[in-house]
């Protein structure tokens, strides 16, 4: 996701009417403003609004106070590394407009709503119109006549065209999950104004845009360092961290947990590898989050057991202090995997049921 | 159902380890695997299989009812558009991370072609005793009567496995694939297992995000009569976190585990709470 | 075939000057036209059929199996696209001069929504007793058992009104365009025709250009049991000119009167020389 | 269709390498040349290589001459009015390439030859390669690769590629029935060069190309009027001429009168009209292009029959000479038709067979 700011610039460079506006990673950077001004933490993250993230001041001392406020602080989530400061536009009608993908049908859709103050959770309910886009036709002149009756814009349909024009081109040229006006703004002036920019590209299009800066994702050392590696890792507040090949199966160790009583730590989908130097790395990576117990739980495909065990053991072996380890195996060279593991003292259950069971006990200190 | 012992499967990036890897797992199988394609590598031998720089080629010379994709994300939308426009009628994308708008481009010029995408991001299909295309292990398969269709990998794997080590055997399992956009949706697998002479039973595997688990549900209601069990996996993931598969990300509070299981149980599939359960389930699963 | 009496029927242009009067004479016909789309024009009546902003409008209050299109060349297309995207199944261009890119995204549009185009450029589809789309003159029908497609407009009334006053009344007369790309080919309409219960004989209209008719013969020899009576216009027209359709130039040595009288009678149809000899060979033509 | 020096003009925006040249239209502007160049005569029409307008010359003197040759001469039915003279490319090899429309598909489609000195007429021969291209695609790499092959261009699929995707854009973006590069050059430095460029633009199209100036369109003034008029004339070698409303209907007619005996002088196609004048006005041009007799016949539906017979009515009242005039009346208003012209001594016939022997008697002479 985009902060609002790089949202707006390409808005702006697709011919989009924003608000005036500049981006500030200190108070003292607010610049004199004429009148009302808006302050907005720029985060990568919606429900701003309602975090405290966005605040109207009514001059330039206020828009001081409220950057200063915000800057550093947490909002939705996320440390507050810059605001932007913009012209709070005087508004005639706020409404919503978005691009995005509708998963049941695999297609593009639209989504409007000509009354502002939407609550972005109803979004799909009654007040909103929706209409998919073919990707292969693109915005063409029908949608455009329907979407301005929607919005009410009625004798505005050039403007709202070169808008909706103007949405597509952002949401197919840069990939976009997700390209959303919200508030879209009819303004005093008669013009239409993008008031927020919500622009959400699709993580596997990046190598499509190099020169995207995307913002640094928050979250601990660990998830950065996982990634960096292609592996999943989520925190979690329990204390049993999980380890498994696919998300499937890791979500369903996670289940099988909590239903037996226990709390997973953290999720780690190590995906597919026949590399033990990569398991090693993850297993180091989950024991350094700080899980009481960490139960890796491996179904054998492409990545063999004995790969996995092997990579458990070179860690184990680098480890000075490691977390109770509970280890399930089924699948490719799972005898063997057993027999490596267990000439360390280590026990590898055949079934996922019993491995549970003994990660829930350990984790309770049983 | 959609592969047969006669389907001609040719295997686009065979040349790559992964291709390699699987067409020797898939001709193991008693998969008809006749042509790969690699550009740049045309005449080459891989397994005995003969290597084409088209499928153009590929299928004038070999013919291609089935293609399975192994090629990189950069290229595998264009691997995919290849073999539609060559003719192939099933397309099979194995590869991870295709680029949304990508997958959009290839399951609608399918649509288009009156042909069929299963994936992206997917472990393919196995038919036991018929053939494979796809990445599914081999030893986990016994020829049955229970069709398996699912999201997930691995987790798929695990309960085939312990339906095999049950004596419940498979006609057909079809992993569908985890993003969040894919060719051949629940309702499309449960469709052709009701059809299907050699299904008797179905097992459907899905997870939390999006509301494919519900359309499915509201399917079996109206229309299936052989039963189905589920077992839905994300009960305890937080929303708003992508879970491992890009479609596994319950997003402005749709998609939850608990709405999927709810659906699926009003509609009179038997909802497993553990994997390991699953097959007990199936076992006692009656006609409805 | 194709129209029913039950087939609702909406009207894209329908404030026009061509609009209102073909509007007008396809009620007079019987056809059920439940709605009319003109933008900016909802909420008029046009011989009592309301006028709406928008097909999807339409077709959401009353309905629409079928729209005609008498939309000007600019905004054709986009009427058209707009009508398949609101799920209408069959669209009438009548519109002459629609750019051709443009009538091939509408084809293919059509296809990927599996519903059909007629035209462009085209008279569109009568079926005496049932209804009609488009902007054949109603006089010259009578109800029978004569099918007639044809790439032409007023040769076919021609024809038609003579097949009338020999007695021979027709199940349904297809205009399927003079236009080079058309929705709706011969063998579409010969495939439609064979497998029409009202159906006994058909006549085909053709004229130079293009291989339609060559397909046509093919389709002729393999497929059809009727009897088949055709027609070929512009046996005279010199090479390398335009006559009037678009579709009507004999291009590089192709599309010539001869090739296709030539591949029609090989296939078995009575080939006629006149026009006004048709229906006499439709009267003898026999099951063959 | 575009003339060669404005195809060049459009594929070197495009980024397509065509040879350095000037259009000239005197002798005297010939420029200066280094080497051996080609001079073209600009008409716009394909085979002039088979109609001599084509020439090469060694250098400057050689070049005027040839220009002084071609201007002002008749090639393939058109008058030379410009040349284009320039560079002669250093070849290695000649092939072919163009993207058209397939009919019977619907679809643009690739053709292409590796080998050059191909004769047109035999394009779809076993020779060359073709692919449908689906406009919603557009080109892709697979069409790259497969089309480098096909030209035997290994190693040059980027040139290839780049070269494809202009001639597409081309295609598209101007509306084209036909894009054709013949021959396409390997240069003897390794470039592909565009030595030819025969563009098509589609007429129904050119209203979203207002820019575009078309040649204009040689033939006779009658021709001309007719097509301003939007009626369609297309003059030919006999004595009667037709005018109906309708393509098939006309070519109809026109064969009829063939198979009796008589010989077609006109074809003109009046199309859908109900206005007197508009009919009056193509009768003044069939009587002004010299036919000794003007078939009419109309099928009236939109067309009335009494439209046409009053325009007749009205365009016979102000001509001094007119030609001997058969009417064929069916349709719409038939019987209100006949009596009118019947007031005015004409008889219209009911049956297209009767009117037929009747033209070409009067054509005869009889």
């Amino acid at each position: 996701m985009l902060l609002e700011d790089q949202g707006k610039r390409l808005f702006r460079a697709h011919g989009i009417r924003v608000p005036e506006g500049r981006t500030i990673a200190t108070a003292e950077q607010v610049p004199e403003a004429a009148g009302p001004v808006m302050v907005k933490a720029l985060i990568p993250a919606g429900g701003r609004g309602k975090g405290g993230g966005v605040r109207r001041a009514s001059g330039t001392a206020e828009a001081r106070a409220a950057a200063s406020a915000l800057l550093g602080a947490r909002v939705s989530g996320h440390t507050v590394r810059s605001v932007l400061v913009e012209e709070a536009v005087t508004v005639s009608r706020e409404m919503y407009l978005s691009v995005s993908i509708d998963r049941s049908l695999g297609l593009p859709i639209i989504i409007a709503s000509g009354s502002g103050g939407v609550d972005i959770e109803l979004v799909g309910g009654p007040a909103f119109h929706r209409w998919t886009v073919h990707p292969f036709l693109g915005i063409r002149e029908f949608h455009v006549r329907e979407l301005t009756a929607a919005l009410k814009l009625e004798g505005r349909e050039s403007a709202v065209g070169d808008l909706l024009r103007s949405l597509w081109a952002v949401f197919t040229s840069l990939d976009c999950e997700l390209v959303e006006v919200n508030p879209l703004i009819l303004a005093a002036d008669g013009e239409l104004v993008a008031a927020d920019a919500k622009v959400v590209i699709n993580d596997d299009s990046l190598f499509r845009h190099p020169d995207l800066e995307l913002p640094e994702p928050d979250g601990d050392g660990i998830e950065a360092a996982a990634r960096s590696e292609g592996i999943v890792f989520v925190p979690l507040d329990g204390d049993i961290g999980v380890i498994a090949n696919g998300a499937g199966l890791t979500m369903a160790t996670m289940d099988a947990l909590s239903a037996h009583g226990g709390r997973t730590g953290a999720f780690m989908d190590l995906g597919g590898t026949d590399d033990p130097a990569r398991v090693r790395r993850a297993f180091e990576l989950m024991a350094a989050s700080g899980q009481k117990v960490v139960l890796i739980n491996i179904f054998g495909a492409m990545t063999k057991c004995d790969t996995v065990a092997q990579g458990l053991l070179d860690a184990l072996g680098g480890l000075d202090r490691s977390p109770a380890t509970v280890v399930r195996l089924r699948g490719a060279n799972e005898e063997r995997a057993r027999e490596m593991l267990l000439a360390k003292g280590i026990v590898a259950f055949p079934e996922l049921e019993d491995a549970v069971r003994e990660a829930v006990d350990r984790g309770a200190g049983k | 159902m959609i592969i047969e012992r006669d389907t001609r499967v040719i295997v686009q990036g065979i040349t790559g380890h992964q291709g390699r890897y699987h067409t020797r797992a898939m001709i193991d199988f008693g998969t008809r695997v006749v042509a790969g394609v690699t550009p740049g590598k045309g005449g080459e031998l891989v397994d005995g299989v003969p290597v084409y720089d088209s499928v153009r080629e590929a299928a004038d010379e070999q013919g291609a009812d089935m293609s399975v994709v192994f090629v990189p994300p950069r290229g595998a939308a264009d691997s995919a558009l290849e073999a539609l426009d060559a003719g192939v009628r099933t397309v099979v994308i194995v590869t991870e991370h295709v680029p949304v708008h990508d997958a959009m481009d290839v399951i609608q010029y399918a649509r288009l072609k009156r042909a069929r995408v299963i994936g992206p991001n997917c472990p393919g299909i196995a038919s036991p005793g018929r053939g494979k295309a796809g990445i599914m292990p081999n030893p986990i398969f016994t020829e049955g009567a229970v069709g398996v269709v699912s999201r997930s990998g691995t987790l798929t794997y695990e309960v085939v496995s312990s339906l095999s080590r049950a004596g419940l055997g498979q006609s057909t399992c079809l992993g569908i694939g985890g993003d969040p956009v894919v060719g051949t949706s629940f309702v499309d697998a449960l469709r052709m297992f009701e059809d299907d002479g050699r299904t008797e039973k179905v097992v459907l595997i899905g997870e939390i995000g999006g509301t494919a688990e519900e359309e499915a549900a509201e399917f079996i209601r109206q229309k299936m009569t052989k039963p189905v069990v589920a077992y839905i996996a994300g009960l305890t993931a937080p929303p708003g976190r992508k879970m491992g598969h890009a479609g596994a990300l319950v997003h402005r509070g749709r998609g939850t585990t608990r709405s999927k299981i709810e659906a699926l149980e009003a509609a009179g599939a038997s909802v497993a709470t553990d994997p390991w359960s699953i097959a007990a389930l199936v076992a006692r699963a009656g006609r409805r």
